[in-house]
């Protein structure tokens, strides 16, 4: 232990991202009362605004890949990348908010400091070396969530979804916290790296099943957080129940980081016990996909139908931290990418559509979009495809990759059935694009705004990224490949 | 000596004083609030109301403790009990002077001692509001409600001033033990300072005098209990020994506070001037009131005074004595005059406790909260930074 | 005498847990876990966690659980029901799980574990304030410092969620 | 880039270019879509060219460049002599879709015309690609379009189909996908079909009967699907019912040739031995759909679906043919494709001419047509025997061909599978005689103008066609069965492997497989 | 009585605690006692902590108790205002009413 610890300038810039965007945070907190009413509209740009310059931080950060902080933390090409993708999910939603937040009357600088905030945590769990920070980082993406989710305060829905949200967020951390207590007793550390290291020391065989166990205990409290089988009960309520900006946010942010640091752990600290928690993984992911795509079948409410369907894509994610290879982790990886465009893009729409007090949010609702709004509704079309899995979308390569992982890894049954499953996902999917190109028109299309700015660069943004991560996914791919050395 | 017979025995000595001191302190504050509204305070149970506590006791024990009907039984007499006990357990770890040697016994004044003896005492006050918050929702009176929830927000609100003040001199000392602090303020800057921490600490002891206010509801804090509002607050359906629980909770908490106060800023028993001169003071005082006393015994205004002031003479003469013969008897020289000035600095806060209680008004709840977290709050962060700060550039 | 304190504050936690989650009233369930985390103090300082017993009166017992009383309080929270929101048949099995969990995590417990010397007093020195905080400041500063934005967050919560009007 | 590629590439572009089109310029959208389908027609002509008198090496028209680099994909497109007809009739029938949707289609048109022009350009990618991830992705582009196209256009149950349509497809084709990825991994890392199938006929690639069965099956039940094979086919009647014409046309004709294209392709060369142990089952199957989609076509009171069960039947014919493994089996399979999609795809446009005129797809609510529109009932005529498979006509090569060779293998095959051509003119005959003759009522005679010059366009080109082919068979089939010998070899090889004692009828199609193999190599010496 | 007692009885008194915290989180309906629950649950974490930090003579399970704790008032603070909220909007406090959200 150094007695004392003068953190470097690198130790800094590794960091640099965070801390930019927590001083940002700050910033515009204090601004908000010096700002008039009419300017509080540059709130949103000056959040925009921090989160561009973390993101370059970020890339910078990744011209010094190590650890920093006596290795609480680790820059590296998996940190980085999950990096730039929660803050770019950070300003789609920032961008598809403004409009929302106004209409709601809900416009202040505390949602945008807490957007900061939240994705400051979901970049400390990416780049996370040591429980501690993971515990730490998750705790901020989190608690700032569960405020998000509840933030339209007067409204019942909103209520309902911040409590489930929290008190089912909370129970995961116990768990997380307990295999974390246990992992520390019997590695008697809580450095990843050391983790590791211990577990392939021979001679440790005894321990295995107290850290087969700490596993299962992490793994139930990642299962949460990620919202896989059996613990995906909190996921369609707080998803319907959120606003829809947040709802936009919190699928695609909060999961990717929490997938991240899921990854993380258990391809590197847990690596050398695959054999003990890939059993969990492997019927969790099944069991995900089975109930994600089975219970949107029947969903109305379409931000109940996305939520299930997104439960869905966990299960997919699933499969390949299930196929515990390296091809494993840059298909999911690349699946996150792509779900997080497609699946901001789907809510973007729905955060368009909604109305005061969450309402036109039935998929009955969308009759007639494709001819009131067409612009709107083929970018949706693509989203939609995408989330099924059509070739020259993103979500189709995501697929494509990940069960070309669990087949690498052979599970080939569960390849199969997932596959399957996404072949039944197609249908709920079908019925928006049938509701928005083959129904009439409906009070809550005729009513409906034009398209904000913000919005509309969100929608563009997202459905460009996936038609090129569908038509050229070698972008990404080749990153995500080259970072899916996870430092061990 | 076995470790437990001596803790015994010290617990046993301790108990007694303090609770003896307790009820007198109430004496002394009807007294000293008396003259300062120009009454005599108690003067008919024994000379000048000297037996009053005693009565009060008695008065207190006989009464009929009334069990109002809807009420939450349990939970109605746990919370004084809570009260006096957390108030109570404080005293184990204050020490009241330095190791001494009686015999072949070598011990501290002081019942156990702890690394963590200051965070201790945190600790307990701050689970000492849950005596006041049950109490006053067990009583299933609204009035008492109220008093309930606006001593615990407000106990909340001040801990935290409370304790950062707490820190800086800890930050000096660099210790969380009492001990450690009293010896760490020993010696004189330039010969007849004390290297008391409340010099460069006078904003903090300032914040945690404040901040001690509020903790044990005095006035101008006293909201939790305010009579003209609240009908005595959290305590209103109280009687009997329940209440005087509460009571004893509430003076010994300032009884703590002010030992917490004095060991922390004040030097401890620490005397304030150089070894020689000091050991004259308290000759001195007791001498001279000892010698004042038997004047106006002599010449006395009431018919009593002749009887009465004369023995407070002689018993002031003779402690006067009982310190004079100090320089004879060394064994009791560390003994009697840590006493002397640990008791006295603790009755001069005390003193003030009663002095403000007699002179200013009530606060009105929102001004209270907005004090601790406008006011106080940033003070004392401000004074922790800036010892932090100087502690640090000094090390180097 | 430590075992005998293990037997006392180990026998007063487990019964103000299983109070905690038997009584019907918030407040009874709120002093219990009170309970629960005064005697779990007195077991950390015999672990040697003088520090950490501190904190867990100051922050658990002092300032959390009296934010849970005092919201119960505020909202004059009445008792439970005496019927469970899940049918008697789940009750039992429920009841029957959670014995088998906790015969099972002690089994793997005691199996697993290489058989540890008997808890000593004193014996583990390193969990005074100065060692927590020698650690906190140097190895674990960043985590410290990240911390400060969790508490700004909690603060900002509370802020938007419960001041009169946005 | 080769004239396949811009064959492929002209309908996207077209696609793209309808987009920026404004909504409101009806006619230019029109004028547009029929200029550019019928130029693309006119240069996919082109492709005949390597074909014409001789017959060229095993791909023509080769292009492979890379994709994406990991995993390997490549853009490998090319063409042999099988592809060669079937982008043919692909690029054929979109300008006549065209035209048949001129008036038809008033309602949303740009879009109309941009999916009629996608769905193309999925068409003739699937049938040119040559490596499976690419092939998987024209499969899925040719079936997004034909979803919306009958979902958006078609009559009242259309969503209803339009969705049941699309889940039958996508259930298929994620087996395949998952087959496909094991291929590539098995494959060593390459989804190039020509690799592949090369690495599994010298043993390079190695696969155990058990996996090898599986991949079959897997890809045998994405084709039979999309085929359909009888238990499968039950989108096929609703969709076609609910299907705008353009779209009948289209699905009928070029769609379902995807799946037993898929058959010829990939599933009986890549895995001769799996394919071998199920043919039996596979060829009950067939024989099954040819009567009972002959069956249930006879007591169909509505056109449409009439129609489209005698696809079921029709097509049963094909995979009969596939499976018999025999060099006169695959070229009538091929043919036969060709010629459904021409007769078939003829008849759904005179049902659509017919349903323009009275609304209505009821075969009870017609009768007497001949009186009011001679011409229209003498095209319809011609097309009925067509697809009857009158000798002349075009079906009757292939059916012909195909009988030929079940008999080949087992004589009862034919047999019965003859009964699915005596059972076609049962149905249509009656089904002319119901529409066309009798008294007209009122109704009919004021409703029923004769052809105009724009059906003309459209009809007679197809008629000439099903006479053309009916006639000059040779035109057709030297490619065919060129390409039909090559894609027989695994089989052959794999039946010479095998050494237990052939079931009975086999010995027969075993000296056949001899000659089979001797004329291949006779043709293979030719080039 | 044994004079002292093995780390593991430490261990089995946290694996209980736990347990009980889950039983109380899925069989109790007021969301406080709920939430409550979820408190005993992260006391059973602590005391796992401070018991291997004696077995292994470290001070860093001390640390990430500590900060268990300030995550967890962190939480109370958020959640308690959350449940206020809740009150607020519908004047109950039992978990079965709070589900205006149904499949």
């Amino acid at each position: 232990m150094p007695a004392s610890f003068v953190p470097s300038a690198t130790d800094y810039l590794r960091f640099l991202p965070e801390i930019i965007m927590i001083a940002i945070g700050a910033l515009i907190m204090l601004l908000e009362p010096l700002l008039g009413g009419n300017k509080k509209d540059s709130l949103s740009g000056l959040t925009v605004l921090g989160f561009i310059v973390a993101l370059v931080a970020a890339i910078m950060a990744n011209g010094m890949p190590g650890t920093s902080f006596s290795n609480m933390l680790i820059v590296d090409g998996f940190g980085t990348f999950f990096r730039v993708l929660v803050i770019g999910v950070g300003i789609l939603t920032v961008l598809s908010s403004a409009q929302y937040l106004k209409r709601e009357h809900a416009a202040s600088a505390e949602y945008y400091a807490l957007l900061l905030f939240s994705v400051t945590g979901q970049c400390v769990m990416a780049t996370a070396n040591e429980l501690i920070m993971i515990f730490i980082g998750l705790e901020i993406s989190s608690i700032a969530t569960y405020i998000l989710a509840g933030y339209l305060r007067d409204d019942k829905r909103n209520n309902e979804a911040a409590l489930k949200y929290f008190l089912l967020g909370s129970f995961a951390t116990a768990f997380l916290l307990y295999g974390i207590a246990w992992i520390y007793g019997t590695t008697g550390t809580t450095n990843l790296m050391d983790i590791r290291a211990y577990l392939l020391t021979p001679g440790v065989q005894r321990n295995m099943v107290l850290a087969g166990t700490a596993a299962a205990l992490m793994f139930v409290g990642f299962a949460f957080k990620v919202s896989a089988a059996p613990f995906q009960v909190w996921a369609p309520d707080v998803y319907q129940g959120a606003p829809a900006p947040v709802t936009l946010f919190m699928s695609a942010g909060p999961k990717a980081a929490a997938f991240a640091v899921f990854l993380r752990v258990f391809m590197t600290a847990f690596e050398p016990i695959t054999s003990r928690w890939e059993p969990f993984v492997w019927s969790s992911a099944l069991l995900t996909m089975v109930i994600g795509n089975f219970a949107a079948l029947s969903q109305t409410n379409i931000k109940r139908l996305l939520a299930y369907s997104s439960i869905a894509h966990a299960g997919y994610v699933m499969v390949a931290i299930a196929s515990h290879s390296q091809i494993g982790v840059a298909a999911a990886m690349f699946y996150l990418a792509a779900y997080a465009l497609m699946n901001v893009g789907a809510f973007a729409v729905i955060t368009h559509f909604s109305r005061q007090g969450e309402k036109f949010l039935e998929v009955e609702d969308l009759a007639g979009l494709g001819w009131k709004q067409p612009v709107t509704a083929a970018l949706f079309t693509i989203f939609l495809l995408s989330l099924i899995g059509v070739p020259l979308t993103g979500g189709f390569f995501g697929k494509f990759y990940i069960f070309k992982a669990a087949l690498d890894a052979n599970l080939i049954w569960l390849s199969v059935l997932g596959l399957l499953n996404s072949a039944v996902a197609a249908y709920y999917y079908l019925r928006i694009i049938v509701v928005m190109y083959m129904h009439e028109p409906g009070d809550s299309t005729v009513t409906l705004q034009p398209l904000g700015a913000g919005i509309a660069a969100t929608l563009w943004a997202t459905a460009l990224g996936t038609l090129i991560l569908g038509i050229y996914p070698s972008l990404i791919l080749n990153f995500a490949t080259s970072s899916s050395v996870l430092a061990k | 000596m076995n470790f437990f017979i001596l803790s015994l025995i010290k617990a046993g000595i301790i108990a007694f004083v303090f609770l003896t001191a307790l009820a007198y302190l109430q004496w002394i504050e009807r007294k000293v609030i008396g003259h300062i509204q120009l009454r005599v305070g108690p003067y008919r149970v024994g000379p000048h109301g000297l037996l009053q506590p005693l009565a009060d006791v008695v008065k207190l024990i006989t009464k009929e403790g009334v069990l109002p009907s809807h009420v939450n039984k349990f939970f109605y007499l746990l919370a004084p009990f809570l009260a006096v006990t957390l108030a109570l357990i404080s005293i184990s770890v204050l020490p009241f002077g330095p190791q001494i040697t009686i015999g072949s016994v070598t011990t501290w004044m002081q019942l156990t001692d702890l690394n963590v003896g200051i965070l201790f005492v945190i600790a307990i006050s701050s689970v000492g509001v849950y005596g006041v918050a049950l109490g006053g929702w067990a009583s299933n009176n609204k009035y008492a409600l109220l008093g309930g929830l606006r001593s615990s927000a407000q106990m909340i609100s001040y801990e935290l001033p409370l304790a950062l003040a707490v820190a800086a001199p800890l930050l000096l000392a660099n210790t969380l033990s009492f001990r450690e602090m009293v010896n760490y303020q020993s010696g004189y800057w330039l010969g007849f300072i004390p290297r008391w921490n409340i010099f460069p600490e006078i904003l903090g002891f300032i914040v945690f005098l404040i901040a001690a206010f509020a903790e044990t509801n005095r006035i101008p804090f006293d909201l939790p209990e305010a009579e003209n509002e609240l009908v005595a607050g959290f305590h209103t359906e109280y009687s009997s020994m329940s209440f005087a629980a509460f009571f004893m909770a509430e003076y010994a908490n300032m009884v703590t506070v002010t030992a917490v106060a004095t060991l922390l800023f004040l030097g401890g028993w620490q005397p304030p001037f150089p070894e020689p001169y000091s050991d004259f003071v308290p000759i001195a005082i007791f001498g001279l009131a000892g010698l004042v006393a038997l004047y106006h015994g002599l010449n006395p205004a009431r018919r009593m005074d002749k009887f009465t002031l004369p023995g407070a003479a002689l018993l002031f003469l003779g402690i006067a004595a009982l310190f004079g013969a100090t320089f004879f008897l060394p064994v009791l020289k560390p003994i009697l005059m840590a006493l002397f000035w640990f008791c006295g600095k603790i009755l001069v806060l005390l003193f003030v406790f009663i002095w403000v209680r007699g002179t200013l008004p009530r606060f009105r709840y929102d001004q209270l909260m907005r004090f601790a977290w406008i006011v106080l709050f940033p003070l004392a962060m401000f004074n922790l930074l800036v010892t932090g700060l100087a502690v640090a550039l000094s090390s180097k | 005498m430590t075992a005998l304190i293990f037997f006392l504050f180990a026998g007063i936690a487990v019964f103000c847990g299983i109070s905690l989650v038997a009584q019907t009233h918030p407040i009874a369930s709120a002093l219990s876990l009170i309970g629960v985390m005064g005697s779990l103090a007195i077991l950390y300082l015999q672990l040697g966690g003088e520090f950490i017993a501190a904190a867990q009166m100051i922050v658990y017992a002092g300032a959390i659980m009296v934010l849970f009383v005092f919201v119960i309080m505020l909202l004059n929270a009445g008792a439970e029901g005496t019927s469970l929101r899940v049918s008697a048949f789940a009750k039992y099995l429920g009841m029957f799980l959670l014995v088998a969990f906790l015969g099972l995590i002690s089994f793997i417990i005691q199996a697993m574990l290489p058989r540890t010397e008997g808890v000593v007093f004193g014996a583990f020195k390193g969990g005074t304030t100065a060692d927590v905080g020698m650690k906190l400041f140097t190895v674990y500063l960043l985590p410290f410092e990240v911390t400060s934005v969790l508490i700004l967050i909690a603060i900002l919560g509370a802020i938007v969620l419960a001041r009169k009007e946005i | 880039m080769t004239l396949l590629d811009v064959v492929i590439f002209l309908p996207l572009a077209a696609f793209l270019m309808i987009l920026f089109f404004p909504k409101g310029s009806v006619e230019g959208i029109r004028r547009f879509s029929l200029i550019a389908s019928t130029a693309i027609f006119i240069f996919s002509l082109g492709l005949i060219g390597p074909y014409w008198f001789n017959t060229p090496g095993r791909w023509t028209f080769v292009t492979d460049l890379p994709w994406i680099s990991s995993p390997a994909i490549r853009y490998h497109v090319a063409l042999d002599g099988i592809s060669l007809w079937l982008v043919i009739l692909s690029t054929l029938l979109t300008p006549i879709c065209v035209l048949v949707s001129w008036r038809h289609i008033d309602k949303r048109v740009k879009e109309f015309f941009a999916f009629l022009l996608l769905l193309e350009f999925g068409l003739v990618g699937v049938f040119c690609a040559l490596d499976f991830f690419l092939f998987y992705v024209f499969w899925e582009v040719a079936l997004v379009p034909m979803y919306f196209l009958i979902g958006v256009w078609g009559h009242d149950r259309r969503i209803y189909s339009a969705v049941k349509f699309f889940l039958y497809t996508m259930a298929g084709s994620v087996l395949m996908l998952c087959a496909i990825i094991y291929l590539y991994t098995q494959a060593g890392n390459t989804f190039d079909y020509v690799r592949i199938v090369a690495g599994l006929q010298n043993g390079s690639i190695p696969l155990d009967s058990g996996p090898q069965l599986m991949l079959f099956l897997a890809f045998f039940v994405a084709f039979a699907i999309k085929v359909p094979l009888f238990p499968l086919h039950t989108w096929l009647p609703d969709a076609h019912v609910e299907a705008p014409t353009a779209g009948s046309v289209m699905l009928a004709s070029v769609m379902l040739k995807m799946g037993t294209y898929g058959l010829l392709r990939f599933c009986v060369p890549m895995f001769p031995e799996a394919a071998r142990r199920c043919s039996g089952w596979i060829i009950t199957l067939a024989i099954i759909g040819i009567i009972y989609g002959a069956l249930v076509a006879m007591v169909q009171p509505n056109m449409k679906k009439l129609v489209a069960y005698s696809s079921v039947s029709h097509l049963g014919f094909v995979v009969l043919g596939i499976f018999t493994f025999t060099q006169q089996g695959f070229d009538g399979a091929v043919y036969q494709m060709l010629n459904h999609g021409v007769s078939t795809g003829a008849l759904f446009i005179l049902v659509g001419f017919l349903y323009e005129r009275n609304h209505s797809l009821e075969i009870a609510s017609y009768g007497g047509v001949a009186t009011p529109a001679p011409n229209l009932s003498i095209v319809f005529m011609i097309t009925m025997l067509a697809s009857i498979g009158l000798p002349m006509l075009n079906n009757f090569i292939g059916e012909y061909l195909v009988l030929q060779g079940a008999a080949l293998v087992y004589f009862k095959w034919s047999v019965f599978a003859a009964i699915g051509v005596i059972l076609s003119a049962c149905y249509m005959l009656w089904l002319y005689q119901r529409v066309f003759f009798g008294r007209a009522s009122d109704e009919v005679s004021r409703h029923m103008p004769d052809l105009n010059m724009r059906e003309y366009a459209i009809i007679v080109p197809l008629i000439v066609l099903m006479v053309w082919m009916g006639t000059f068979t040779q035109s057709f089939i030297p490619p065919i069965s060129a390409s039909n010998a090559v894609l027989l070899g695994p089989i052959d090889a794999g039946r010479q492997v095998r050494n237990s004692t052939p079931p009975k009828g086999l010995r027969a199609q075993q000296n056949r497989a001899q000659q089979n193999k001797a004329g291949a190599k006779e043709l293979s010496d030719a080039r | 009585m044994p004079t002292s007692v093995p780390t593991s009885w430490y261990l089995i008194l946290s694996a209980i605690l736990f347990g009980l915290g889950v039983a109380g989180f899925i069989f109790r309906r007021n969301i406080i006692t709920v939430f409550m629950s979820i408190e005993l649950m992260l006391n059973a974490v602590n005391l796992t902590f401070v018991t291997f930090s004696y077995t292994l003579k470290q001070v860093d399970g001390h640390i990430f108790s500590f900060f268990v704790m300030v995550v967890a008032a962190a939480e109370a603070a958020v959640g308690l205002a959350i449940i206020l909220t809740v009150f607020k909007n519908r004047g109950t406090l039992m978990i079965d009413d709070v589900s205006s959200m149904k499949y």
